[in-house]
């Protein structure tokens, strides 16, 4: 999306070797899990409808962004089409509760057709890189929305379609928005847990070369345009699944789902909550839906200011997202205490150079 | 007086400290080299002459302390920096890069003057001339890289890695040319330089860097008749 | 984009992330906990957001983006209305109380989701009823839900035929505007009168508004000597509509009904037309037919006829200045809406009506709670609410059509720089 | 015949809304290697001052020329002040930084002037002549003729002014054209006032037709992008061929084509975007650059 010019380092790039930590640290990580998990099973018990929709539409847009990230954050291709596989995630799916499918088929369905929409353009585009990819990205929402209203004979038009489902088994005892919680949740989780074991493998490896340079990329036998297609058709089938979640909690669609301003927000939102990071993702999700909330109980009539503001100034105290927040403020202490010092890999600017050996005998001799 | 004088000055990226007080002097039109191993802080020691990080202690360019200046700032005062991996501006053509370099002069006469002379210097340049930097062969960019500094009219030139990643007789091509630029055009030269054998065909005196700091400091022949510079240098 | 740093995002403060997220999810959770929301019942039996001195009810419609100059009006005239007749000493109750309003108001930039989430914020607050929104999508979101959870749901600033057409599948929701339907219909209607062959052409909005215009339109032309030569549509994010009129002014048809929506576009039909030397009778709809801001820089006068469903009085024409209807308004409009809307658009004087017939269905509403409300509110006839036209009057009783359901047709008079009445095409 | 040019006139004026704020994402692209997304706030916020002075009695000309300053002054503003801070790190983060800004502006320009559009005079006389069947505006025959002037007028300062030399040379990289004694900062901050002063004159222009308000240019800006990136992205004159392309194009298809129709008419330049780039990635007008390692 920004400069077109020149070649990238030849760095080799960064495989993120498995840090060793602590048993402290990692006890720490447990528990904190731990009392993640137990939150995030009895929140909705507790708290009132108007809570879990938040909830709910936190976890829609975390495996939406989770989409976006793989695709931009860690391959390092632009895609301004995010909402459009949202929107026909939650079409197929609400396509398939009125026809009367059973929701196993919708489910898999939702994913499966954005996916190979998703696909096949990145087949005929991948070759592109930077803004021109970009530019085939944001036809997809900008040509979905009259696509939509024009086939109202699925989509139900302009209108959009009220479509009631998922309601909570008599046997749970559950409210439909409890249960709709936590069957968005479980999606979620399960879909988190899978990318991340994706992204921190072979394939995941791939993905981080070819955002380095594509031409290391094929130097070292990974093909950039097979992999920036599997990122995509990835993806489009994380966007489509978050349309089949959408549709779980919002129970209507239309074709205001899918408006080119909704992959605005979900760039902004992933880079705030943290490129290429699984954390980061969620933090980008809790920023996406908390922040218009926030900024409405500010002042409702000035909610663009708000959040332009609010964006303007995580950029500027976290460019990195707001993944990078224990980072910054653990570097700060550090800086404190230089004991701890040292640990941080610094930058070689003389790193390119052959290496050689060091004349020490040579140095000893002034001395 | 000498053109250029660095005192005691450290540099750090970060955390890390990477300049541990270096010291250094070049005497006007001399020519100088920083050699080191890998990590040694010879780049640096240019970035920091040229203003490109922070550093503290005093750089002195004909007499006046210019540490804290930016690059630009100091680029303008005459000192042209060939950064490592060349700098090229790949959008723009061979022309149009030199004529980059000339940006702050005004005698437009003396600029086309110097550009013919810069193509005699390198005739793939004027070969090429209106070519893409982005599409030149190594060589040709590194080719251009000094030529765009030479259009500065500086009065020292910073060369960084000029041969890295070139085939031997291109590397020696180049360094031809600097040889010639510093007898014809009195261009003072401070050279980072794996190769000595190419360093040693330019400068008068060296300085040894080690993790930071200033190792051993001698003319070509001094150190040329070193055991150990010769072993991790020449190859010998 | 072909470049990028090489910089390796190694972000594995894990416990610090997970702590994090657990914090906020707690800090929700502390939010408001199930079962007891705030604003809870006042006395026995009451409904959620009542007491005996205050009601309180709340809005969500697009305060930023593009639709966002109607729903600002949809909130600011109720606004106006509710302020001052709080100002006066409050709302008085069929229930004999005199309770004062409290009335809040959400953005949803006209994303349906934002407005089930905001929808559900307000419940969650503890409103009493949901009244005026503004937008199709964003309205059929929230219905559902308002069926479900038996809030109403009304008064919506929206013609869209949804909200208004099936009282029992819908009896917590009411729409106010005349529907386009009954809009695109009085065009039929007076065409058909004229009793002779006319052709027309049209342009639609493409969507519920767009359609619904020209369904009320064909229903009425069905059969007659009126016959349709040409139409176009468009999507409301188009920039101009020049191709579109050149397409049609091709027809030569001798009346065009312009179902456009969108205030430059409007205008632009209008210039367009004209500069081709097509010069039809032209039909706008109510919200985009303002002297002000649509006739006078579309050149409108250049027409033989420029014809307009009207139901409300229009603020800022010189014909209303004595009004007395329109000055309270201004005075109510200047002290409680104008911070909230900058400028007018009918929506401020549509929505400061719907102020009026709330406080009707107040004074009928004998016990305090939403049941008694619905009731009182399905049940006022022949209400000359403020600012609508006379003669247009609200009735909420029917189970198939919203609150206003007629309309005037009027015609622009170019030489007083309003509207004036209709003697026939 | 006569329908068939006068559909094309229509493309090609709404081509020339495009052109104009492409050509401003084209100059601010030359001059500092990003994509601005607040092009069009920048652009609007700038025509809102010719508007407040327009409606303050100031003939429109006049109000056109401290709208380019007033445009040249808040771009200059927002890279000293907000853009800097993002040049040198990731351009995902610089390019949602210029999210952020259109959020602002448009937000800003909202809180003084509201939402709603409000019409805007405009600088040429609001008549039609007939030529041949063919009725053409005047003020669509002057946006052409102004855009035209706009586009020679950078095309040369692209080419030949060392001041556009050095714009591009910063927007290459940065770094080494400071190493070459270039002010980088103060270039970059002249690009993107030039770019926003341009944005100024796009706005002008376009605002008699698209009425002025907050988001006028928001979905401009889709065409837009879409115009600049097939031209070629440097390109100006290839940004403005490309527009009109876009503008014909939409027209014809939704005039000839009746399974598009005026719906979907949109899709048919998009696609044929998607097409030519997938076909020539450096766009229509840009140049092939081979990368090497």
């Amino acid at each position: 999306m920004a400069t077109a010019s020149g070649t990238a380092p030849a760095t080799a790039p960064a495989t993120t070797a498995p840090r060793r930590r602590s048993p402290l640290v990692r006890l720490a990580a447990l528990l904190g899990g731990l009392a993640l998990a137990v939150v995030l099973v009895v929140a909705p018990l507790v708290s009132s409808p108007f809570i879990n929709y938040q909830l709910s539409s936190i976890m829609v847009f975390a495996v939406a962004l989770l989409g976006l990230n793989v695709v931009m954050g860690y391959t390092g291709q632009v895609s301004l089409g995010q909402s459009a596989f949202l929107g026909l995630g939650a079409y197929v799916t609400a396509y398939g509760v009125v026809q009367g499918w059973p929701l196993w088929l919708s489910l898999v369905l939702s994913a499966a057709l954005p996916a190979t929409v998703g696909m096949l353009v990145a087949l005929a585009a991948a070759r592109l890189r930077g803004l021109a990819l970009a530019m085939i990205t944001i036809a997809l929402p900008i040509v979905g929305v009259p696509l939509a209203r024009r086939l109202d004979e699925f989509t139900g038009g302009s209108q959009g379609q009220v479509v009631s489902f998922l309601r909570a088994p008599e046997t749970t005892g559950l409210a439909n928005d409890q249960w709709r919680y936590y069957v968005v949740t479980v999606i979620a989780v399960v879909v988190f847990v899978l990318v991340r074991n994706l992204v921190r493998g072979r394939v995941g490896r791939s993905f981080a070369v070819v955002k380095e340079n594509e031409a290391v990329a094929l130097s070292m036998g990974v093909s950039p345009y097979r992999t920036k297609v599997l990122a995509f058709t990835i993806a489009s089938l994380l966007g489509g699944l978050a349309g089949f979640m959408y549709l779980a909690v919002v129970q209507y669609t239309s074709p205001e789902t899918l408006v080119f301003a909704t992959s605005i927000n979900l760039v902004a939102a992933m880079v705030i909550g943290g490129s290429a990071s699984i954390v980061g993702t969620v933090l980008g999700a809790l920023y996406y839906v908390l922040v218009p909330v926030v900024a409405g109980q500010v002042s409702s009539s000035r909610t663009a200011l708000i959040s332009g503001a609010v964006l303007l100034a995580v950029l500027f105290v976290l460019p990195a997202g707001l993944a990078s927040l224990p980072r910054r403020v653990g570097g700060r202490l550090r800086r404190r205490t230089p004991a701890a010092e040292g640990a941080p890999a610094t930058p070689d600017p003389d790193g390119t150079a052959p290496a050689v050996p060091t004349p020490a005998a040579a140095s000893t001799d002034r001395r | 007086m000498s053109l250029l004088e660095l005192e005691d000055v450290r540099a750090s990226y970060g955390h890390a400290d990477v300049l541990h007080g270096i010291s250094l002097t070049l005497p006007d039109n001399g020519a100088t080299g920083l050699l080191g191993a890998n990590g040694a802080g010879k780049t640096t020691t240019l970035r920091a002459i040229s203003g490109m990080v922070r550093t503290t202690g005093r750089v002195l360019f004909e007499g006046r302390d210019i540490s804290g200046l930016g690059p630009d700032r100091t680029a303008a005062l005459g000192i042209a920096h060939v950064p490592e991996g060349r700098g090229t501006l790949g959008q723009l053509t061979v022309r149009e890069n030199l004529l980059v370099g000339a940006y702050r002069r005004k005698d437009k006469a003396a600029v086309s003057a110097d550009l013919d002379y810069c193509l005699d210097l390198f005739p793939n340049l004027a070969e090429r001339i209106r070519s893409h930097a982005a599409a030149l062969s190594g060589g040709e960019q590194q080719m251009l890289a000094v030529g765009r500094a030479f259009m500065a009219k500086p009065r020292v030139m910073l060369l960084d890695e000029a041969s890295l990643g070139l085939a031997p007789s291109t590397a020696r091509r180049v360094y031809d040319a600097v040889v010639r630029l510093r007898q014809e055009a009195q261009v003072a030269m401070v050279v980072v330089e794996q190769n000595a054998n190419l360093a040693f065909s330019v400068v008068d005196d060296a300085t040894v860097l080690e993790t930071g700091r200033v190792a051993l400091h001698g003319t070509s022949s001094e150190l040329l008749g070193m055991d150990a510079v010769r072993r991790a240098y020449l190859g010998g | 984009m072909t470049t990028r740093k090489a910089r390796p995002m190694r972000i594995t403060h894990r416990s610090g992330a997970v702590l994090a997220t657990a914090s906020i999810a707690v800090l929700l959770v502390t939010g408001c906990t199930r079962g007891e929301s705030a604003g809870g019942p006042g006395s026995d039996g009451a409904s959620p957001g009542i007491t005996d001195d205050s009601i309180s009810i709340g809005i969500s419609s697009p305060l930023s983006g593009p639709t966002a100059g109607p729903g600002s009006c949809t909130v600011a005239g109720l606004a106006a209305y509710i302020g001052a007749k709080n100002a006066d000493g409050g709302f008085e109750f069929g229930d004999g109380q005199t309770r004062q309003v409290e009335f809040t108001y959400l953005d949803d930039v006209y994303d349906p989701a934002r407005a089930v989430s905001n929808f559900r914020q307000l419940t969650n607050d503890g409103i009493f009823a949901y009244v005026g929104a503004l937008g199709t999508p964003t309205n059929a979101a929230v219905m559902p839900i308002a069926e479900e959870e038996e809030v109403p749901q009304v008064l919506l600033t929206t013609g869209a035929r949804t909200f208004s057409e099936d009282a029992d599948a819908h009896p917590w929701t009411t729409g106010f505007l005349p529907t386009y339907v009954t809009e695109g219909r009085s065009f039929g209607e007076l065409l058909v009168d004229a009793g002779q062959p006319i052709t027309v052409a049209t342009l639609a909005q493409n969507d519920d508004f767009g359609e619904s215009y020209l369904d009320g339109f064909n229903e009425a032309i069905d059969g007659s000597q009126v016959e349709i030569v040409a139409s176009a549509t468009y999507e409301p994010t188009d920039t101009t509509l020049d191709s579109q009129v050149t397409e049609l002014a091709a027809s030569g048809a001798d009346v065009l009904l312009s179902a456009v929506s969108v205030t430059p576009l409007q205008v632009g039909v209008l210039t367009k037309a004209q500069s081709l030397g097509w010069l039809p009778r032209v039909f706008l709809p109510s919200n985009t037919s303002t002297p002000g801001t649509i006739l006078e820089p579309g050149g409108a006068a250049a027409y033989p006829g420029v014809y307009t469903p009207s139901f409300s009085k229009n603020p800022n024409s010189p014909a209303f200045a004595e009004d007395e209807d329109v000055q309270a308004y201004n005075a109510a409009f200047e002290e409680y809406g104008s911070q909230i809307a900058a400028t007018y658009t009918p929506h401020c004087a549509w929505s400061y009506a719907e102020g009026a017939v709330l406080e009707q269905a107040f004074a009928g509403m004998e016990e305090p709670t939403r049941d008694s409300f619905m009731e009182s509110l399905r049940s006022i006839t022949d209400f000359q609410a403020p600012m609508l036209l006379d003669g247009i009057t609200v009735d909420t009783t029917s189970s198939d059509e919203s609150g206003i359901s007629t309309v005037q047709l009027v015609r622009y008079d170019a030489a007083t720089g309003g509207y004036g009445p209709v003697d026939g095409y | 015949m006569s329908y068939f040019v006068q559909v094309v006139v229509d493309g090609l004026s709404n081509g020339a809304i495009y052109a104009a704020l492409a050509l401003a994402i084209v100059l601010v692209f030359r001059a500092t290697g990003l994509v601005n997304f607040a092009q069009g706030g920048m652009a609007v916020a700038a025509t809102f001052v010719a508007y407040a002075l327009v409606r303050a009695g100031v003939p429109v000309l006049a109000a056109l020329l401290a709208a380019v300053v007033a445009g040249f002054a808040l771009g200059a503003l927002l890279e000293r002040g907000v853009m800097r801070h993002f040049e040198r790190g990731e351009p995902d983060t610089a390019i949602v930084a210029t999210i952020a800004l259109l959020l602002l502006l448009t937000g800003g320009s909202a809180f003084f002037f509201g939402y709603e559009p409000h019409p805007f005079p405009s600088l040429f006389p609001n008549r039609t002549f007939e030529v041949l069947g063919v009725f053409v505006s005047l003020r669509s025959v002057g946006t052409i003729v102004v855009l035209l002037a706009v586009m020679a007028g950078l095309q040369l300062l692209f080419r030949s002014t060392k001041l556009g030399l050095a714009m591009r040379a910063v927007a290459d990289n940065p770094e080494s054209s400071a190493l070459s004694a270039l002010p980088v900062s103060r270039l970059l901050m002249v690009g993107w006032g030039l770019a926003a002063a341009l944005g100024a004159i796009a706005g002008v222009l376009v605002a008699p037709q698209l009425f002025i308000s907050p988001g006028m240019l928001d979905f401009v800006l889709v065409y837009a992008l879409a115009a600049a990136i097939l031209g070629g992205l440097d390109s100006p004159v290839g940004a403005v061929v490309a527009a009109a392309f876009i503008g014909v194009a939409e027209s014809l298809a939704g005039a000839y084509v009746d399974i598009v129709g005026d719906d979907l008419k949109i899709a048919v330049p998009f696609l044929a975007v998607m097409v030519i780039l997938v076909l020539r990635p450096q766009g229509l007008f840009g140049k092939k650059t081979t990368v090497r390692v």
